[in-house]
């Protein structure tokens, strides 16, 4: 577990979140709150607020790949309850988005990541969701075809699932919205 | 017109070394105005003191200025000789040629020619001076102590004990304050009312204290050594000269539910008629008349009175205005504990067997509602599992205070120690953050809660609270290990962090001393007067100036005795004479000064005609309080107030001497 | 005033219940509501997963085409929706610079006024407690109802600024109202893990598992929510965990404004209860 | 020992004619004259550890003592401008450690705008310089000096608004 | 505007009559329709005296600081937005009593600039109306016991015309030709102080220039005194000058003191968030002071 600091890195990747994250790294006095009330901690490698000081370690390699951040629901309990009201569900947002500029693919939540480049792909072509089109292109990118498959035909019959999708008629605006923000 | 005598101090090597002493003279004799210059080897020593007496004497000298070392040297030394010779000490003004002159420069025609404009500076400026008489300010030597806990006794007592009177005025029926409310005390585990209460009956027989329970202060004005104080002495409904304090009043009282004993932490009721605990000084019960029947249900319960053998109960009684003057006061008003109800995700408030630190206390208390067996509240069963809890609103500066408490690791680690004793094969669990423990064996203190009582300490905050089957499930983090941990504990001690008594904004309004953001008193200087606050006279101990243990209440309490001992020891108070004063006739009353002024030494002044009639309100300076700053001058727009000694003429005559 | 509707996606698909109530008690309530024309998707989580200006940005064009056809309000009864609407106006209220990149590349203008609210927000603040009284007319006496927040309706504080996040009462009030008792118990915010449903089904039926097992002991009949994600994991969930835990739960899970259109007298038709996989036929009929 | 201190005084002393009034004479324009209105209880303090430590700094300044940087009106530096100053330094106690708690607050109020305002009105703002020196700060003060009196050397001799034609 | 005359009159009529002041301080019209002058009125038929226009450039704060006026007691006053915020400022100064004064606000739509309404000019539009119309925030006074609705709507402003555009100036040129700026103004002061009359906020009974011991400004007119009495000046108003423009109206040699105010007036909200006379309760920008404050210029 030993890691050598490397004072350049270490500054270039605090300063890269914390200017994303509006917030700075050093107000976290490591209490654990955040970890203590994390709903998936127990799927976790590293807890929050590990996360926090490896950020400021400049850990970024473990942090980036690490499956805290994918894992992280955005249920906000960490944020709502810091006594130091970090950003603690922020700073999951800024490094899923930096891995995700990095080109970093998880490679032990790739599921989560898939799904929310599938259900963003879903949005740009619709301008709206689409979720039997969301289903199967999930279902495709991440081969578990058979997952939940029993829940489909049920839905289907309460109504659930429509087969037509409802698009936003000025799908030009979602695609500079798309490109201005991308 | 001016005479002024100028003398060039050689300070033997040290001036003359670098600055041609005689021809600084020599320039000096040129200057309108001096009648005399002459240079000296050591101005400091008694022939230079002689020389500067003989010459003020025989050449009639209306202003003296010394070239010589800083001021803050021997400005004093002069001043005195001078006085010696019916010189007003203020026309006294130095030159510094050694330290801005002399010891910083090398080349001698440049520093000679600095020391010739330092020394016409002053002369300029001396021309300008006028007489200045110090104040002299009475003093009444009483003294008045609000708040009766530990710190407040102590001081009371110290004070009576020199041999003046005091005044101690405390807002509850009973003096004792927070300590008196505690089981045993850290780190030694004496009990707190062993050593508590010997100390309250002292204040009650002591000759020297007048003692107000009940009472609040109502007003305070004046300045030091001049306070006049008006207390309000709540109707208590007892005769208190006649009152024995025998109990067949509280004993008949048929309110004795659903009232909450304040002194319990709402772990036991009380009655209407009530004393708050057995050993309570004076040992006089009082009626609360927000629950008494007798004043809710229109006097038709007297059972009280029935009972009472002396017939001391007097419904009747009114709230009483006493007027007391002092001249000085410590403001020793305490602390309260924040609301655990903050943390919702404690369930403080919802689950009875989540409580306070200080509700725990009473649960140790032999006095306490359980006798000091330990038992919760919401079953009586007795704990095996507690979990406590550090850091609760404290170092939050969401929705708590940022700062430590710094008494909550102590009487936290003392908590599952007692605990430990009292119940055996128990276990005890304590979320922190840091540990706190610097005092004299409270690092010891803490490592034997760990290391003999086998109290297992995790580093993180507990994040909720769930109720289980009888069971709090305490869901906290241990950030050493990395781990969340779940533990099932049959009783939660919350470590609520302290905060200023509630109203400590207000009385420091009313005493006129300021505060910080928190409403904590702010000392006159945080190091070198810790026992002062910002108005003379006024002095600060205990917890109300920030959070501190036992010791460090009785020490603050016995500083603020000795300052006032040492106030009240000379028979009037005096004050530099360089303070502030207002051109009444020009002042037009927009109070900036009043605002800027840290002392609160400006107040309004009605300008009358003869028929009473006000003409108008211009600022006024209490000499007493004044400090001399010249804070007001600067936010005077039309120049209407001046601080002697540093009038805007005598720097404008600095200035303008410089003028090239 | 003018009261926009953004009905987000879910409430056009796997939630229309929701839609067909809420439709059947504001009429009822006499509200006029209008949906925002050629609304789009507030990005859900995903948005704000990836990419921070995009979840800002999706939001926004809501509200500004809101803004613009002259609304001061907007009713949002998802709560993932009114939490990302929320949150785009606090971002835009405390960043002038994304809020200019925004309203430029949106190509309208934006001044960011709109009050936004959630479902039980609109029901307390704009219909009000008194009203929805008047109108029960078949009080749910006996029927115990656990209500269940979750996260985004609480959560973070000082964008939501409603209710208290750890211990919130409003819907519990609704319920009240409705003449049916509220039930207690501990998970009232905890999150159902709605964000990973497809992707960590096994996170998920634990968290929701969790959340259900301790309604069911509290002895709730159901459960009434207001947020459609919510919704699914512990309505169409629902059978799995209880497979997978090998505990039956069978606690139908409404949302609270099927609970207050059966006390206003619809019937479950009227308000497509049937279209949940849990079947609430039975605890039904305890109050009719 | 005395005497050899005497003789060194007296040999010092020569017959050399110094300029009266100081730095008056031919050498004022290369010598600008430095003003420093400095609070009683930090900075004019620190000067003095400066002396007692004999460092050494630019003789440009002159030091005026008020009690407190409150009473340092910023007035004081247009009167000192007027009077043929070139440079203007004002210290006192850093914020927190006033002798009278609040004295720096108040005139750091008054100098956040009156910089602004004699800017604006044309004045090199170069000339005019606040610090917060401590009675520890002997060093700091001989900095301050130093700098300042290099900067305010280093100046074009700009005429200003309040200076005579 | 006869809506707004008639609600004002009725307002001050009641006011009279009720005895709840002695005496209305409020425009009427002059010799010249487009030039309003302040009256003085204190019995109730008097009040068809009283008229509201968009000529009413005085700020008639100013003279709540006489003495002739004080003695009244109860004074009822006809104030505009920004001639309303000297009356806060002078609550906030213990100038005046809350309770000694009715604030009759009028909703004011701009005021024509008067060089222009001397030529004829009537219509209120950003090419005609001062510069602080423009920025005006306050076109309903902020506080007031009566209010006089407008019956006008707002004139339209599409940034054409930049107010007090030479403060950009003036901040992007170099010192020198700043100095040379102000140099040229305030060579033409006659030192005449009608600055200071006109000003609701120099209410000081012996003004600095007054005192003598020592002298604080030269009497004498010439370059350095005169200098230093506007910096003065401009000194002592920063965080108070609530904008009126009456000095620089009065000024007989057109120094154009509102640049000085404004730009103080901009400086002190950006350093230390502060404007003055919103608040009659707020304390003044320099009567207090924040442990935080801009500290950058400090060594």
């Amino acid at each position: 577990m030993k890691t050598v600091i490397n004072e350049q890195e270490r500054r270039n990747f605090a300063r890269e979140v914390e200017s994303k994250l509006h917030d700075k790294l050093a107000k976290c006095y490591q209490c654990g709150k955040c970890s203590a009330g994390c709903p998936v901690n127990f799927e976790m490698d590293f807890t929050p607020n590990q996360i926090i000081k490896m950020t400021e370690l400049g850990m970024a390699d473990k942090v980036l790949d690490s499956k805290t951040i994918w894992l992280c629901v955005s249920c906000n309990t960490c944020s709502t309850r810091c006594p130091k009201g970090f950003e603690v569900a922020g700073i999951m947002d800024v490094l899923r988005e930096i891995a995700v500029n990095r080109g970093i693919e998880s490679k032990t939540e790739k599921e989560v990541q898939t799904f929310h480049e599938v259900f963003l792909d879903n949005v740009k072509s619709n301008g709206r969701i689409f979720e039997l089109e969301l289903v199967g292109k999930y279902k495709l990118k991440t081969k578990h075809l058979f997952r939940d498959m029993f829940l489909a035909p049920k839905m289907i019959e309460k109504g659930k699932l429509k087969i037509h999708s409802d698009r936003v008629s000025n799908i030009n605006q979602i695609a500079k919205i798309f490109k201005d923000f991308e | 017109m001016a005479r002024i005598g100028v003398f060039v101090c050689w300070c033997g090597s040290n001036i003359a070394g670098t600055v041609d002493v005689k021809k600084v003279a020599e320039e000096a004799a040129k200057i309108p105005g001096v009648v005399e210059a002459v240079d000296y080897k050591y101005m400091c020593s008694d022939p230079g003191q002689n020389t500067l007496r003989k010459m003020i004497k025989e050449k009639n000298l209306t202003g003296v200025v010394l070239a010589a070392c800083s001021p803050h040297m021997h400005e004093n030394t002069f001043r005195k000789a001078a006085v010696k010779e019916g010189l007003n000490p203020y026309f006294i003004e130095i030159a510094n040629i050694r330290e801005q002159v002399s010891w910083v420069h090398e080349d001698k025609e440049k520093a000679t020619g600095k020391a010739i404009d330092l020394l016409k500076m002053m002369v300029e400026k001396v021309k300008k001076n006028k007489p200045i008489e110090d104040v002299r300010v009475p003093l009444t030597k009483k003294a008045l102590v609000i708040g009766g806990g530990i710190s407040g006794i102590q001081a009371a007592l110290d004070i009576a004990n020199g041999g003046v009177e005091v005044i101690l005025v405390e807002k509850e029926p009973s003096i004792g304050g927070k300590m008196i409310q505690l089981d045993e005390t850290f780190p030694t585990l004496d009990c707190s009312s062993c050593i508590m209460t010997p100390k309250m009956v002292e204040v009650y027989q002591h000759p020297n204290i007048k003692l107000y329970t009940y009472s609040e202060l109502e007003e305070v004005s004046g300045y030091i050594g001049n306070f006049n104080v008006k207390i309000k002495k709540k109707a208590r409904s007892i005769v208190e000269k006649d009152c024995t304090g025998c109990g067949d009043c509280w004993n008949i009282c048929p309110m004795h539910k659903n009232v909450k004993s304040e002194f319990n932490v709402n772990l036991s009721e009380r009655t209407a008629i009530y004393v708050p605990f057995p050993q309570a000084v004076p040992l006089i019960p009082v009626i609360d008349r927000s629950v008494c029947l007798h004043f809710k249900k229109g006097g038709k319960c007297q059972k009280c009175y029935d009972a009472c053998g002396p017939k001391c109960i007097n419904f009747d009684l009114q709230d009483e205005i006493i007027e007391e003057k002092v001249g000085a006061i410590v403001a020793a008003t305490g602390y309260d504990l924040m609301e655990n109800s903050l943390y919702g995700e404690y369930g403080y408030g919802k689950f009875k067997d989540v409580i306070s630190g200080l509700q725990f206390e009473r649960l140790l208390s032999a006095s306490g509602p359980t006798e000091g067996v330990v038992k919760r509240p919401s079953d009586g069963k007795t704990p095996e599992t507690i979990v406590f809890i550090q850091c609760v609103g404290s170092r939050d500066p969401e929705k708590g205070v940022p700062y430590c408490s710094k008494v909550c690791c102590m009487y936290t680690a003392k908590h599952a120690k007692l605990f430990a004793h009292k119940v055996h094969g128990s276990q005890s669990y304590v979320f922190y953050i840091d540990i706190r423990a610097t005092s004299k064996g409270y690092e010891e203190f803490v490592r034997g809660t760990m290391e003999n009582e086998g109290a297992i300490y995790l580093r993180g905050r507990v994040s909720k609270i769930y109720e289980d089957n009888g069971k709090l499930i305490v869901k906290g983090a241990d950030t050493l290990s990395g781990n969340q941990v779940e533990i099932a504990a049959d009783m939660v001690v919350l470590a609520t962090g302290v905060i200023p008594k509630k109203g400590s904004d207000k009385m420091a309004q009313m005493l006129g001393i300021s505060y910080d953001k928190y409403g904590f008193y702010t000392e006159s200087h945080p190091k070198l007067r810790p026992a002062e606050s910002s108005t003379a006279g006024i002095y600060l101990a205990g917890m109300a100036q920030g959070p501190r243990d036992i010791p460090e209440s009785v020490v603050s309490g016995s500083a603020a005795a000795s300052k006032i001992l040492g106030l009240f020891s000379k028979s009037e108070y005096e004050v530099e004479g360089t303070i502030a004063s207002v051109n009444k006739t020009t002042c037009v009353g927009c109070f900036y000064c009043k605002r800027v002024c840290a002392y609160s030494a400006i107040s309004k002044e009605e300008i009358k005609d003869r028929n009473g009639n006000v003409l108008k309100v211009v600022a006024n300076v209490n000499s007493g309080l004044c400090a001399g700053c010249g804070a007001c001058v600067n936010a005077c727009f039309s120049k209407s107030i001046d601080l002697k000694g540093y009038l805007d003429e005598q720097i404008f005559a600095e200035i303008k001497s410089l003028a090239v | 005033m003018k009261l926009a509707y953004y009905p987000g996606c879910s409430l056009k698909g796997t939630s229309f219940e929701y839609e067909v109530s809420l439709l059947k008690i504001l009429e009822a309530l006499n509200i006029e509501i209008q949906e925002i024309p050629d609304w789009n998707c507030c990005g859900a989580s995903a948005a704000h997963s990836l990419n921070h200006n995009l979840s800002v940005a999706l939001p926004a064009r809501n509200l500004a085409i809101a803004e613009n056809n002259g609304f001061g309000e907007v009713l949002a009864p998802c709560a993932a929706c009114s939490s990302r609407l929320k949150t785009a106006k606090y971002e835009m209220g405390s960043d002038d610079i994304l809020k200019k990149k925004i309203t430029d590349s949106l190509e309208m203008p934006y001044s960011n006024s709109l009050n936004i609210s959630n479902m039980l927000e609109f029901l307390i603040n704009v219909a009000g407690k008194e009203k929805i009284k008047s109108l029960v007319k078949k009080p749910l006496s006996g029927l115990k109802v656990a209500s269940y927040y979750g996260c985004l309706l609480v959560r973070p504080p000082k964008v939501m600024k409603f209710d208290d996040p750890e211990r919130p009462v409003t819907m519990d009030e609704l319920v009240a109202l409705t003449g049916a008792v509220p039930v207690d118990y501990s998970y009232k915010t905890e999150c159902c893990g709605a964000i990973n449903s497809l992707s960590k089904p096994d996170v998920v039926m634990a968290l929701t598992g969790k959340i259900l097992y301790d309604i069911k002991e509290h002895g709730a009949d159901l459960v009434v929510v207001a947020c459609p994600l919510c919704h699914s994991n512990l309505d169409v969930r629902q059978r799995e965990i209880e497979r997978k835990y090998a505990e039956r739960i069978g606690l139908p899970v409404l949302f609270i404004t099927e609970l207050l259109g059966l006390a206003f007298g619809f019937s479950p038709e009227e308000l497509a209860i049937g279209g949940h996989m849990v079947n609430a036929d039975k605890v039904l009929k305890k109050i009719s | 020992m005395e005497n050899n201190i005497v003789e060194d005084v007296q040999n010092a002393q020569g017959d050399k004619e110094y300029p009266a009034g100081g730095a008056k004479g031919e050498d004022k324009d290369k010598e600008p004259r430095i003003i420093a209105f400095v609070c009683n209880w930090c900075t004019y303090n620190g000067a003095d550890l400066a002396g007692t430590s004999r460092m050494k700094y630019a003789e440009n300044v002159r030091v005026i003592k008020l009690p407190c940087t409150g009473r340092i009106d910023p007035l004081f530096v247009v009167e000192a401008f007027k009077k043929g100053a070139k440079g203007v330094l004002v210290s006192g106690c850093h914020p927190g450690d006033c002798h009278y708690t609040s004295g720096n607050y108040h005139s750091r109020r008054k100098y956040t705008a009156f910089r602004d305002l004699l800017s604006y009105l044309g004045v090199d703002i170069n000339r005019v310089e606040f610090s917060w020196i401590s009675a520890s700060e002997g060093n700091k003060w001989v900095s301050v000096i130093n700098e300042f009196t290099n900067k305010i050397k280093s100046l074009p001799g700009s005429s200003d608004i309040f200076s005579k034609k | 505007m006869e809506k707004m005359n008639d609600k004002l009159q009725n307002i001050a009529k009641k006011l009279l009559e009720n005895k709840e002041v002695n005496l209305i301080i409020g425009f009427t019209k002059g010799s010249n329709p487009l030039r309003m002058r302040s009256v003085f009125i204190t019995e109730p038929n008097d009040v068809s005296k009283l008229s509201f226009n968009a000529h009413c450039v005085q700020d008639l704060a100013v003279f709540l600081k006489k003495p002739e006026v004080k003695k009244f007691g109860k004074i009822g006053i006809v104030v505009k937005g920004c001639d309303e915020k000297a009356v806060n400022t002078l609550i906030q100064e213990y100038q005046l009593s809350r309770d000694n004064i009715k604030i009759i606000g009028v909703e004011c739509r701009g005021v024509v600039k008067q060089n222009l309404a001397d030529k004829g000019e009537d219509a209120v539009k950003q090419s005609t109306v001062y510069d602080k119309c423009l920025v005006c925030e306050v076109h309903t006074p902020l506080l007031y016991d009566e209010l006089v609705e407008s019956d006008e709507p707002a004139f339209e402003i599409n940034g054409d015309i930049k107010p007090y555009a030479k403060i950009e100036e003036l901040d992007a040129m170099s010192v020198e030709d700043r100095n040379m700026f102000w140099q040229k103004e305030f060579e033409k002061c006659i030192k005449c102080y009608a600055c200071r009359q006109a000003c609701p906020l120099c209410y000081c009974t012996r003004c600095i220039v007054e005192k003598n011991t020592p002298q604080w400004i030269e009497t004498n007119i010439e370059e350095t005194g005169n200098a230093q009495w506007n910096m003065i000046r401009a000194y002592h108003l920063s965080g108070r000058c609530i904008g009126c423009g009456e000095c620089e109206r009065a000024c007989p040699v057109n120094i154009p003191l509102m640049l000085v105010n404004e730009k103080m007036a901009r400086d002190v909200f950006e350093k230390f968030g502060y404007k003055s006379g919103i608040d009659i309760n707020a304390k003044p920008v320099f009567g207090t002071f924040d442990a935080n404050d801009f500290n950058e210029f400090i060594k």
